[in-house]
């Protein structure tokens, strides 16, 4: 029978994004690092002995999951041949929200977009070309995001001053007076 | 006052009157329409701000609660011919069908709500990719040149086409009370007094008398006429205390209904 | 010893951001969808009975990890941001009208709450509950709305198929009588 704690530590690094630091752990469940670091230890060896495809690592200073190194070549062809193709067109419109209108909220880029846009901004996030850059100041301090120099390189730009202007694109007068309807719409 | 509800929680007319109807359901036998009907009509009288689309709505219902209503205290008042009679039933019907439909609909909301709690209550896991997948991946941003990404914006900030097709049942009846409006500046003038029933003599539709009942209540609003009546149920007496006929400076009146 | 193709499925649900369907992993692992439901089964009562803090789900069509139910006051205490904001008591009504009369449209859903639902099937769609799925073939044209895959996944539900009939909602004698009793033109 896994104790309460160990099991704790299971749901909290499944959940996690980034690798959680024995520190933390330990403040979230009122024990001491050493010895969330002896249960991370005994989860280890535990998943070792059960021959599971993941793994329990310390890396960067804390604990996170990981897919067993052993299956890399299934977590490739996942990678090639999973979701990628559905989500281009998608992330590619987000990217450029991002761009140009940055900083940004993720519910500012939903928003705009009319459908809610998370996962695809924790895609462009992962891949680095998307990156918080602030927090909002008003109330709810929500996570401001902007592109990152990553994303400046393999668009081969010095800055984001040389995007396209976007006074290029500003939308045609029956563009705007949908958009205005629409607003109209909105207001009643 | 027996109906302490503010209109705020009421989002439209089924709602206020399903709750108005289920509060009284302590006995069903002791369900009073006259109470329902009252609580009804306190409740659109709170509404300062009556958004035209929810008015005709709650009009419309406030109408068949009425003419129930009269029924009821005037039993025997045989002198109605069948038609309208067998009409208001009609009306009558509809509207417990739809407050049903509404009910179930609540209840299935409180289940969906009670199911998004439960699942709640397990996070799923969204790490995503490891770093050392993230070469391996295709890259969104292969081959894309800063003009396509420029585009991709364009193709993100123009809107979808605005479904307007939803609105279409509302319009007609705008332009309407603003037509409504315009017949009235000019008629009321030359009658300086006269009542409401004369007003709508010739409109069959309910809801061209509710139309023409929204315009009366805007010049009303606007200290262009005066509004008495005789008692509940009284005649509406209309008179016209704006300028005199001829002065048509006060036709942007209408404008809030473009 | 658990078998290379278990283990491929932990690996691989272990990287990924949605739910991943059985006809992928198959697909992946070169085996039917069915085997891979059954492999998934086997692991979901590993994970039980070796009372772990993580559980694998089939939702929205798919596998994921999700952290333990029993664990929650835990991961709540370590999620603080991006719990979505609960939804109002009309939106969750908008909501409960598309997911039962889907596909429909707005004015039919202005329809049955008697109010003009735009404002509000907006905020769903934002939010990411609620998406355009079809247009009405008569005329106008009118866009029809359904629920989204996000939505099955806050729910927790595999497919629309496993919502509870509306017929379960449906009002009974009492309420029924109350109704018709308050409308009754007849004099008491």
């Amino acid at each position: 029978m896994a104790s309460e704690e160990t099991r704790a530590i299971e749901a909290i690094l499944m959940v996690a994004e980034e690798p959680v630091e024995p520190q933390l752990l330990g403040q979230l469940l009122e024990m001491s690092p050493k010895k969330v670091e002896a249960l991370c230890a005994e989860l280890a060896d535990a998943y070792e002995a059960d021959d599971r495809g993941f793994v329990l690592v310390r890396v960067a200073g804390g604990y996170r999951f990981q897919s067993h190194p052993d299956l890399a070549p299934y977590v490739e062809r996942f990678v090639l041949e999973g979701q990628s193709a559905r989500l281009s067109a998608a992330a590619l419109e987000t990217l450029a929200i991002v761009a140009y209108k940055q900083p940004v909220s993720r519910a500012q880029v939903s928003a705009i977009r009319g459908v809610n846009a998370d996962a695809v901004m924790r895609t462009l996030q992962v891949r680095g070309y998307v990156e918080e850059v602030a927090r909002d100041p008003g109330p709810g301090q929500a996570v401001l995001y902007g592109t990152s120099r990553l994303f400046l390189e393999r668009l081969g730009l010095d800055s984001l001053d040389n995007l396209p202007p976007l006074a290029e694109f500003v939308p045609g007068p029956e563009v705007m007076e949908a958009l205005e309807q629409g607003l109209r719409a909105e207001a009643d | 006052m027996p109906y302490e509800v503010s209109t705020s929680v009421f989002e439209g007319p089924f709602d206020l009157l399903l709750h108005l109807i289920t509060s009284e359901q302590v006995d069903v036998y002791e369900v009073s329409l006259s109470r329902i009907v009252d609580g009804y009509l306190a409740e659109l009288d709170r509404m300062d701000h009556l958004d035209l689309d929810v008015a005709t709505e709650f009009l419309l219902i406030a109408a068949t609660l009425i003419e129930l209503k009269t029924k009821r205290l005037l039993p025997g008042h045989d002198d109605t011919d069948l038609d309208e009679e067998l009409q208001l039933y009609a009306e009558r019907d509809t509207l417990l069908a739809r407050l049903l439909e509404c009910k179930t609909f609540k209840d299935a909301a409180a289940d969906l709500e009670r199911m998004a709690r439960l699942a709640g209550r397990s996070h799923p896991r969204m790490a995503g990719l490891e770093e050392r997948f993230i070469d391996v991946a295709p890259d969104i941003l292969a081959g894309v040149t800063p003009a396509d990404l420029a585009n991709a914006l364009v193709r993100a900030l123009t809107p979808k086409p605005v479904p307007r097709v939803d609105l279409d049942h509302v319009a007609p009846i705008r332009a309407s009370v603003r037509d409504a409006l315009e017949e009235l500046v000019i008629e009321l003038p030359r009658a300086g007094r006269t009542t409401f029933r004369h007003l709508t003599g010739h409109h069959r539709e309910r809801l061209e008398v509710i139309v023409r009942f929204l315009a009366v209540l805007e010049l009303y609003k606007r200290g262009l006429v005066d509004i008495d009546q005789a008692g509940n149920f009284g005649e509406l007496q209309i008179a016209w205390v704006g300028p005199a006929e001829g002065d048509r400076e006060d036709l942007s009146t209408a404008d809030m209904y473009d």
